[in-house]
Order: structure tokens, then C-alpha cells, then sequence
């Protein structure tokens, strides 16, 4: 089994109005200091079996196009558990 | 973990059972003994215990709801009535809507979003599981105070909720209301109502009928939402160390309602469908003991065919989760490949859980074991019934003693001038868009009215026109000072809002939120608005054809006001003649229809000024109201009326001022003989409207109501050239000419950002 | 007669009212369903409105990859008119038949209102029956019509003349340079946030028929 | 300049229709074995100065309190850097 976690945030030249929003929250809720925040997603997916050089190579496509939108968005993939 | 069978139960009859935990009185707990002749397994606990609930049951407000029926009034027009999922009223030419309001307040509360949410989910599958396409829905919310931090958290939260799942499952939201006041602080309000429609030969029922035929469960996956309480038969007693709690918060998945939509719509239209039914509360232990009930009375289940999401679920708690967009058919063995077909054409899973049998018995097995064997009836129809004991609120003398005669009225014209500011901008009063706006009311392309109009109205026969329009109302302070009366008020104004824009009242829906059953002073509001209700439909001629009863809705020890929610129903043969709330043309008539009197107790403006409850709620006159619906509906088709608006919340002002905002088109207005201008203002007396009468029909119009002798004062004309006169070139106004020759003048501007800023301001 | 094809994803809701345009306009509408591959013997595609799969992951993002889309993409780059309504015109973004890509309003709420327009190109197969500088009304109806694109598209758009609408009297969701809809080069494609298909009837939708010349301008093109 | 990442991921009981669709389209376009998707958030908040203990503690409790919610939701505060 292997659990792969994918991260895609929006691009830094990107306006993100959800991360602006919760930037004001914290602050006004009292954490101070605050001088950006961005909102992007995490996927967590499992797979059976082993993560073998053709599902990466999958994987990494689909991430790309499916999972980020490469117009806006930048993506990590990263292998979190292999058993 | 050990499995408690029926055999187990048998050879056991002295273990003991967490009843208590699970919500059952110790006398419950021996009828169900006493019915099986035996101790009921964990299952069957569990069964029973939400079946029993007084969410499932009724089990407290049963012996006052059967006056809805009792004093039903005789009506071709109802096809199905309480009793089934929902009602049906034949609206003509072969159709038929069925509609139906129902509470979410408690998880609305805990998680404002998914509570909301799956509020709408639940009542929407109730109108697919009639057999009906889902039209449209509608939204009566109350919170508390609005400018405190927790309304900041729960407002949003259940507008966006309404809003992320209507709008995602494709139904216009036409209408609803958004209530402000402090008694809802702990305790919001969130109902939710859908309309749907069909033929009159697609009427479904839930029964189970004809032995053989398969009981197919479809939709989302079974998961352990909404159980909570239940976890303790498989952790505490069973189990030490069984499942965590689970959550008891669910959460919706709006586009498999949609898909379930399609699907259930096209097995349905196939007619692979024998009988029907949503799971909602209580699951699936509510789908298959109702099922059973109805039909030949016996069913057998495989339980450990329903497809999970979480493997390690127990029987128990496969039984009563309450995991959302899921439904039950019940299907013929030969239909059951072309159901299966297209459930998986919209990508529907659907697994064949049971069949019909004619045992008597709900037999329910797991892995081979038998875990539930019971008489269905006893489960979904023959629960407790309480005769609970009722009080008249101590201080209601007091409270009615102090009315609102004494509190300080507005004196200079200035002050009147303020006072209509102030109400407009009022929370209750003013424009709700910046909730509205979050709700999609276009989409299916049949909404013909929609907020802030005084009813939604949708299109249901796009070849003849004909269409229905629907309107829920409640004030609840005046049912917090007369519970009778503030019932039939909140029944008038729902019927007068139909009829305000064209449509015949026929038929009515009602949620009851009152506090806990078990306080006499609650059950004692309950019984009195129950009865003034069942009255005023009976005097009215509409049929009440279904509901829902929401107790224990309290912050603390004290319960919220009594907010009896009713919705009307009302149908039009063509809606190109519907009655809009906005005047557009200059020179035609304003007219108030219906009496005046000195009716300030209760009212908004003794609310938002002085802060002030007390007095006895404006007379109800339902012989008036019919008067004035049969007018309105008349002036409406016969081409009398360009504009109305009923007269409520905050009285003639607030109505004026709506009507004058809608279309930014100014008026010359005039306080009527005889009607002090504070009262002509601010008065909420019942069975009044504002209509506007083009000048060629006045003579039509006028002559119409003194025949029916219903009062029509001519109060005043659209203009919208008066910015002139008033020195305010090109601004709309409002002018009002005072009985002493002084005038005030209102521009449009200064009332639409008094009446738009004020939600924007407190929420976003 | 005409025929329009009208895609249904799982999750479409504004199909039943684009075919009804469709109908209003005089023409012929032909459902589609999504799981085909191709779109058969029709003159012209609406990518309609809704929630496409539920628009879980990003709007339009799974939709792209339904087998009918292939077909589309393939007989729009030969001229085929194809019109991409609110998820519709994600839809087509997120296939890379029109650039950019729409986000979350920055409001953070659905928005639905009655939204004046300013129609820009009409050269268009969906435009042409309007005249440019054409003020409508139509309403918009969505959470996520942000416009957004890199400095060089947007410039480049402009410069092609390929803002087919743009908002007027006010942003509803903070759209780039006000963007409410664009086109392809050759103005065979065209999506917009705002749903045309919602002004087609006095009695129902936005007060108006404002919307109905989208439809009728896919008659005149074919024809003309 | 202190970077937090703070990750909110529905709790597992929890129905994730977003994770669902996306396993779906995962599947359908060519990656086998996909056997379960969770979609979450993720916020990247960047910091005036160092997150001093005072600091850590607001945002620990803003994390339950604004960025999850903890009836459905389970989150991981995690300090990326510290500089
Ligand atoms: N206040 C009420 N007035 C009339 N009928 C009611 C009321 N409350 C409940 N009912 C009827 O009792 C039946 C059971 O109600 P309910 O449990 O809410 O239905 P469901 O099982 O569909 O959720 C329904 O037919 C409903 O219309
Ligand atoms: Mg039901």
C-alpha cells in the first residue's frame, strides 16, 4: 500500500481572495504578524500495492492535468508511506 | 465482538440494555418487551429507540395534530394526505404538486453549513419519493440577535449551506424568510421547504406490497453519520472496546441527490417502481419498518448486503445511521435489471437489501444470524402516544396587561419621517439580498416570482401557463403573546401573500418549532397553536396535507417563542396574470384594501423602537381574508391590478416603501380620512394589502370591492416626476401628505441604503 | 431545422433551459449525453450550466476528460459553433479551447443577479446578431467566474478583439479587466459566465429577452 | 519570518464527496489500484519574526477554531521554516 500526498496551491502572482480572507481573520482574532496567507488543497490517496515507475509516471500526468490547474496552480507529489 | 441474535436474546432475557442512554423510558423499554414476548436484541434496541424518538414518533404532539385531519375541510383538490411523505393537491389539467416544510434547527446549530445542507437534502427526497420532479425550495430561517458573534458564525454558515446544496442540485429558491430575535440565540431555525410536481398517474407511496418483490437500497453508501447516540449498543454494552462515538454530524453530497433525482425519475417513468421511499431520519430501520407497515407487512433483510464506507460499522449501526441521499424501492423481480441498468447509467450504486414477504414480520438477518424479527407496525406506526400535560404560561396575563398603547409614538413629523427609516432598516425589515443572492432562483427556467416578491410562483405547464405559488410566514411574537391567535396570523399572512400575487389558496403545509413537550407551559402553547391552526384552515377551506414537529428548541432552560412556520400552497391557471410587487406607471391608483385599527402590540415597530413585546397580536378576521384573497385573485386575472403587496412586518410603511424600492418609481401619498398617520403608518392590523389600480379599471375595481364590502381607500399615485416638486431634481421620492397640510418626503435613495446596507454591514 | 446539441454531464442543471432557448430561437435542440464519443449529426454545441460532476475538484476540471469532449474539441477546431455557458465555459477552459481560467468570486459567494453587459465582439458565431456597444441584461448565477490570466493573455485578447462581453455597471465576481466572456481567434467558440439561456422569456428568468440573439445568432451563422 | 503549514483533512467517518470524485476520475483516466482520495485544505501563513511560544499558542488554537472545524475536521500544525 501506498499513500501519496498531492499539494497544489495557487501560483504566488495569483490573487487568492480565500487566503486574504483568512489572513484578516487571524489577525483580527488576535495573531499578530501575519503577513500572508494562502489557501490551496491537499489530496491524500491511497493506492494498493506498490507506487511502481508506471503509476508515478500516472500519476504525475494526472496531477498535472487533473489535479492542478498548470494556468494558476503549482503542484508537489510526494510518496508519504510505502508498505 | 459478539453478536446479539435473536436466539441470543431468547436465551438471555436478564441482560441488561442501555435503554436509558438510548432515550427509552423504562415503560418503553417494557412495551417493547411485552410486544416481542422477549427481551429485543441490540438491533431491535436500536430500531425502536429512534423509531420511538419524538422526531420519528410524534409521540407528544400526535393526539393534537389529528385535528388537521378532524377538521380538514372538504376539498376535491387533496389526493394524498397526512400521513404519507408528503401531501398531494390536484392543481388541474391532470397535475399534481406536492409540498412539504421541515425543521434542521438542531444540526444547523452544531455545523452550520452541513446542517443546512442536508436539510434541504432531506426534504427534497421527500417530494422525489411521491414521485414528483422537485421544483423548487424555499428557506424560513430565524436567528438570534443579529449583531451577536455567534449569529456571525451561524448566519453564513446556513445561508452558504442552503445555498452549496440547492444550487449544486439545480432547484430555484424562491422564497423563505430570515428572523431575527434574541429567543433564537442558542437555538436558530432552519426549515426548509420543497415543491415538486407530476402527473396525476405518478403518484408513488411507500408500501411494501407484493410478496417476492425485492426491496432495492440505492444512492450514497452506508457511513456512520448521524448515530451517535447509538454507538453505546456496540462500545459500552457489547463491546468495551468497540467504535469510537461517532459523529452526529452528517454530511450532504448534493450531486448524488441530483444524480438520485435522474435516476429515481427515469425507474420511475419506466414504472419499474412499486413503492417508495427516502431514507432520512432513523435510516434504514424508518425506510424498511415503514415500508413493511404500509404494505403486506412483512419484510425480510439482508443487512450485510447495504454497501458500507466504513467497514467496520455494526449491525446496529448500519440501521439507524443516517447517512444522506440514499433511497429504498421496492421492485418486482422482473424489473429488477433495468432498475439496476439505469442506476447505473447516472452512476447510482443499488444493491438488492431485501424482499416483500407476507410473514408479518420485519426479519432482518447479518451474515446468516438473525438480529431483528419484530411486527413492523409496532415500530413505525403503534409507537408511545402522551397526553403530555399543559399550562398556561404563568406570565402571559402580565405580559398581555402591558401593551403597546403605552410606549411613546413618534409626534413632529420628523420624527415619523425617522421612524420610517429606522424600521426599514430594520434587521427583520430590511432587503435580504446579501442572502438571497447567494441562492441560484433561475435555473430550471420556470420561476415566474421569486424573493423578495410576496410568494414564489413557478411555471408547471409551460404549455398552458398554469403554475402554483407558495408562501411561508411566521411572526412569532404574536404567538408568544396568543399562541391560537399568532397561528391563524401566521396562516393569514402565508394565504394573503398567495393570493397578494394571483394565485388560489388550496392547500397548507406547517412546521411547528415550540420548546420541550415535557414543560406544560410549551405543550400548552403547542395544543393552542395546533387548534388555531386546524381553525383557521377549516374557516379558510384549505386543507393542512402534511408537516413537521420540532420540540426541544431552547437556549438554556428557556424556550424559543412559539414559531408555528406555515406555508401555503395556491395555484394559477396562468401565470402570465400573476400580480407583481412593483408600481411602474404614473398616475395610476394606490389603494390600501381591508380596516386599519390601533394594532401596535407585537408589532415591528414596538420591537425595533422600543424594544418592547407585549399586548395582545392584531385581531384575525379569516372571513376578511377569504374577501380579500377572492379580490385580489379576481383583480389579478380579470387585469385590475399592475401591483400588490400584503401588508405586514412593519405595517403600510414598510409595505409602500418595498413596493416604491422594487422599480425606483417615486409616489404622491396621503394619509386617509379619519386614521391618525402613526397608526396608518405602523399598524399591523391582519387582512390588508396594497394594490395599484391602472386609472381605466378604478371604476371596475372599486365597484368589485363594495360589493364584497371590503374597505378600498384610495391612498395615493405612483408619480415619478415628483423629485421636482420636492426640490430634489431627478430623484424618485415619496411624498406624504399629512392631515394637518404638513408633507414628508422620502427619497428612494436615503430609504434603499437604509433598507439595502444593513444585512451587507452586520454580515459581509 | 437547425440542429443545436446540448451536452448533458452528470450533474448539468441549465440543459433543460438551453434546449428550451434553443427551441424559442427555432431551432432544433438534440441532447447529448456525456458518455458518448461523438456528437453525432448537430450544427452547432452548448456546453451548458451546472455543478459537472459536482465540480468537487475545480470547475470543469473532470468534465474535460468525458468522452463527448474529445469529439467537441475536435470539430470545433473545424469551425464547429460551440458555446460554453457558466460550468460550460469552464468546461471549455479547462479543455484549452478558450485561455485562462475562472476562480473563486472574490466575494467568497455565489452570486446570482440580474448583471448588465456590455456586448463587444459580434462577429461571432453567437454574437452577430447584436450590435457591438449592445447593453443587455442577463443574469449571472455562480461561485466561481473569477476571469483570470496571465498579463500577456489578457493583453493579447484584448489586442485580437476576442472579449466577447464584459461586465457593466459593476464586477460580480472580480473578474480580470471585467472579462464576462471571450472567444477563439476564428469566433467559433465562445464562453461566458452569464446564462443567456435564463433571458429568452419575458415571464420567466431576468425580466427581458436580452439573451435570446446567442441563440439566434447560431441560426444566422449556419445559415448565412 | 516563520512559514506554517497548516493542514485540515476531513476526519476518515466522514463522507468526502470531493475525495470520491476525484478517486473516480483517477480511475476512469488510467491509474489503478486508486483505493480511497481524501481532498483537504491546505494554508501556507507566513509570519513576521519568529513564532515564539505565545504566538504558537494562538495559532494552535486558531487552527482548531477558524481553519478546521473540529466537529468533522482533524488538522496538523507543522512550522516549515523558521528564519
Ligand atoms: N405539523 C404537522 N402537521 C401535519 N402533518 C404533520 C405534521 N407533522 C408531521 N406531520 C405528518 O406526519 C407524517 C410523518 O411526518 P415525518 O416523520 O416528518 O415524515 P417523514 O417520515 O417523511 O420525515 C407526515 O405525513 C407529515 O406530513
Ligand atoms: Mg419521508
Amino acid at each position: 500500500m501506498a499513500r501519496v500526498v498531492v499539494d497544489v496551491m495557487l501560483k504566488p502572482e495569483i490573487l487568492d481572495p480565500q487566503g486574504r480572507a483568512v489572513q484578516g481573520a487571524l489577525t483580527r482574532l488576535g495573531l499578530a504578524g501575519v503577513s500572508d496567507v494562502r489557501q490551496g488543497k491537499r489530496f491524500e490517496i491511497t493506492l494498493d500495492g506498490d507506487l511502481d515507475a508506471d503509476r508515478e509516471t500516472v500519476l504525475n500526468r494526472l496531477a498535472e492535468e487533473l489535479l492542478a490547474n498548470p494556468v494558476i496552480e503549482d503542484f508537489t507529489v510526494r510518496v508519504a508511506e510505502q508498505a | 465482538m459478539t453478536l446479539d441474535t435473536v436466539a441470543a436474546a431468547q436465551a438471555s432475557p436478564d441482560t441488561a440494555q442501555p435503554f436509558a442512554e438510548l432515550g427509552l423510558k423504562a415503560d418503553e423499554y417494557q412495551r417493547i418487551r411485552e410486544i416481542l414476548g422477549r427481551r429485543p436484541t441490540s438491533s431491535e434496541l436500536a430500531m425502536y429507540s429512534v423509531m420511538w424518538s419524538e422526531h420519528c414518533s410524534y409521540k407528544s404532539s400526535k393526539v393534537h395534530l389529528r385535528q388537521f385531519g378532524e377538521k380538514a375541510p372538504p376539498s376535491d383538490a387533496l389526493l394524498v394526505g397526512i400521513g404519507e411523505n408528503a401531501g398531494v393537491v390536484d392543481i388541474g389539467e391532470g397535475w399534481a404538486v406536492t409540498f412539504k416544510v421541515e425543521s434542521h434547527n438542531h444540526p444547523s446549530y452544531v455545523e452550520p453549513y452541513q446542517g443546512a445542507a442536508t436539510g434541504v437534502g432531506g426534504i427534497v427526497r421527500d417530494i422525489i419519493s411521491m414521485g414528483a420532479r422537485p421544483l423548487a425550495v424555499m428557506d424560513p430561517l430565524r436567528f438570534g440577535a443579529p449583531d451577536h458573534p455567534d449569529t456571525k458564525r451561524v448566519l453564513p454558515g446556513v445561508v452558504a449551506g442552503i445555498g452549496g446544496y440547492g444550487n449544486c442540485l439545480g432547484l430555484p429558491n424562491i422564497g423563505g424568510e430570515v428572523v431575527f430575535d434574541d429567543c433564537y440565540q442558542g437555538n436558530p431555525l432552519v426549515n426548509a421547504l420543497c415543491v415538486g410536481a407530476m402527473k396525476h398517474e405518478d403518484i408513488h407511496l411507500a408500501s411494501a406490497k407484493g410478496v417476492g418483490n425485492k426491496v432495492i437500497l440505492y444512492g450514497a453508501r452506508t457511513g456512520g453519520d448521524g448515530i451517535g447516540g447509538v454507538s453505546v449498543l456496540a462500545s459500552e454494552t457489547f463491546d468495551e472496546t468497540g467504535p469510537a462515538k461517532r459523529p452526529s454530524v452528517q454530511v450532504g453530497d448534493p450531486f448524488m441527490e441530483k444524480l438520485l433525482i435522474e435516476c429515481t425519475l427515469e425507474v420511475l417513468g419506466a414504472g419499474l417502481v412499486e413503492g417508495i421511499q427516502d431514507l432520512g431520519g432513523a435510516g434504514i430501520s424508518c425506510a424498511t419498518s415503514e415500508l413493511a407497515s404500509n404494505g403486506d407487512g412483512g419484510m425480510h433483510v439482508w443487512l450485510d448486503r447495504v454497501p458500507l464506507r466504513d467497514a467496520t460499522l455494526s449491525p446496529e449501526e448500519i440501521l439507524m445511521s443516517e447517512s444522506q441521499e440514499r433511497m429504498c424501492a421496492v421492485v418486482t423481480p422482473a424489473h429488477v435489471d433495468d432498475f439496476l441498468r439505469i442506476c447505473r447509467k447516472w452512476d447510482v450504486e443499488a444493491v438488492v437489501i431485501g424482499e416483500v414477504t407476507d410473514t408479518g414480520s420485519l426479519t432482518i438477518d447479518w451474515h446468516g444470524e438473525q438480529i431483528v424479527a419484530v411486527p413492523p407496525r409496532t415500530v413505525a406506526h403503534e409507537g408511545p402516544v402522551y397526553e403530555r400535560p399543559s399550562a398556561r404560561p404563568a406570565g402571559l396575563d402580565d405580559l398581555q396587561a402591558n401593551d403597546a398603547s403605552r410606549l411613546p409614538r413618534p409626534a413632529t413629523p420628523d420624527d415619523l419621517a425617522r421612524t420610517v427609516r429606522d424600521v426599514v432598516a430594520a434587521p427583520n425589515v430590511a432587503d435580504k439580498a446579501w442572502i438571497t443572492d447567494q441562492y441560484d432562483r433561475y435555473v430550471r427556467g420556470n420561476t415566474v416570482l421569486a424573493q423578495p416578491e410576496d410568494s414564489g410562483m413557478i411555471r408547471v405547464d409551460e404549455r398552458t401557463g398554469r403554475g402554483v405559488a407558495i408562501a411561508t410566514d411566521c411572526n412569532s411574537r404574536f404567538a408568544r403573546l396568543d399562541p391560537y391567535a399568532g397561528a391563524q396570523l401566521a396562516f393569514a399572512e402565508a394565504y394573503r401573500n398567495v393570493a397578494t400575487t394571483g394565485a388560489v389558496p388550496l392547500a397548507v403545509t406547517n412546521c411547528l418549532n415550540f420548546g420541550s413537550p415535557e414543560d406544560p407551559e410549551v405543550m400548552w402553547q403547542f395544543a393552542e397553536a395546533v387548534r388555531g391552526l386546524a381553525d383557521a384552515c377549516q374557516q379558510a377551506g384549505t386543507p393542512v396535507t402534511g408537516g413537521n414537529v420540532s420540540f426541544y428548541n431552547s437556549t438554556g432552560d428557556v424556550a424559543i417563542h412559539p414559531t408555528p412556520v406555515v406555508g401555503v400552497l395556491g395555484v394559477i391557471e396562468d401565470v402570465a396574470a400573476r400580480t407583481p410587487q412593483a408600481w411602474h406607471t404614473d398616475g395610476e391608483a394606490i389603494y390600501l384594501l381591508g380596516d386599519t385599527h390601533d394594532e401596535l402590540s407585537g408589532s415591528e415597530w414596538a420591537h425595533v423602537i422600543h424594544g418592547h413585546l407585549g399586548g395582545r397580536p392584531p385581531r384575525v378576521d379569516l372571513h376578511r381574508e377569504r374577501v380579500l384573497a377572492e379580490v385580489l385573485v379576481a383583480g389579478s386575472r380579470d387585469g385590475m391590478l399592475s401591483a400588490a403587496h400584503d401588508v405586514s412586518d412593519g405595517g403600510v410603511a414598510v409595505a409602500l416603501v418595498e413596493m416604491a424600492l422594487r422599480a425606483d418609481v417615486g409616489a404622491r401619498l396621503w394619509v386617509p380620512d379619519g386614521l391618525d398617520p402613526f397608526v396608518f403608518l405602523f399598524s399591523e392590523s391582519a387582512g390588508r394589502a396594497v394594490v395599484v389600480v391602472p386609472r381605466s379599471e378604478e371604476q371596475r375595481f372599486t365597484a368589485m370591492c363594495a360589493a364584497r364590502a371590503l374597505p378600498a381607500q384610495r391612498i395615493g399615485v405612483v408619480d415619478s416626476g415628483l423629485g421636482d416638486d420636492a426640490g430634489r431634481p431627478s430623484q424618485q421620492v415619496l411624498v406624504l401628505a399629512l392631515p394637518g397640510g404638513e408633507q414628508i418626503t422620502w427619497p428612494l435613495a436615503d430609504l434603499r441604503e437604509a433598507h439595502g446596507r444593513t444585512l451587507p454591514g452586520l454580515f459581509g | 431545422m437547425t440542429k443545436i446539441g446540448v451536452i448533458t454531464f452528470p450533474g448539468s442543471l441549465d440543459d433543460g433551459d438551453v434546449q428550451r432557448a434553443v427551441r424559442v430561437a427555432g431551432a432544433e435542440p438534440v441532447p447529448l449525453w456525456h458518455a458518448a464519443t461523438t456528437i453525432g449529426e448537430v450544427d452547432a454545441v452548448v456546453v451548458p450550466g451546472g455543478f459537472s460532476y459536482g465540480d468537487y475538484l475545480r470547475c470543469g476540471a473532470i468534465a474535460r476528460f468525458a468522452p463527448i469532449m474529445a469529439d467537441v474539441v475536435h470539430h470545433a477546431g473545424d469551425g464547429l459553433p460551440v458555446l460554453g455557458i457558466c460550468n460550460g465555459f469552464q468546461i471549455l477552459c479547462e479543455t484549452h479551447l478558450l485561455p485562462g481560467v475562472l476562480t473563486r468570486n472574490e466575494s467568497l459567494h455565489y452570486v446570482c443577479r440580474d448583471q448588465a453587459l456590455t456586448v463587444e465582439r459580434t462577429d461571432t458565431a453567437w454574437t452577430n446578431e447584436y450590435e457591438t456597444g449592445d447593453r443587455i441584461v442577463i443574469p449571472v448565477k455562480h461561485g466561481e467566474g473569477r476571469y483570470v490570466a496571465d498579463d500577456a493573455t489578457l493583453d493579447w485578447l484584448e489586442g485580437e478583439g476576442l472579449v466577447v462581453v464584459r461586465y457593466a455597471d459593476g464586477n460580480p465576481n472580480g473578474s480580470f479587466r471585467d472579462i464576462a466572456g471571450i472567444s477563439n481567434e476564428a469566433g467559433n467558440v465562445v464562453g461566458l459566465m452569464p446564462h443567456p439561456e435564463h433571458a429568452v422569456e419575458d415571464l420567466t428568468g431576468t425580466p427581458g429577452t436580452d439573451g435570446l440573439r446567442f441563440f439566434t445568432s447560431a441560426l444566422q451563422s449556419l445559415v448565412g
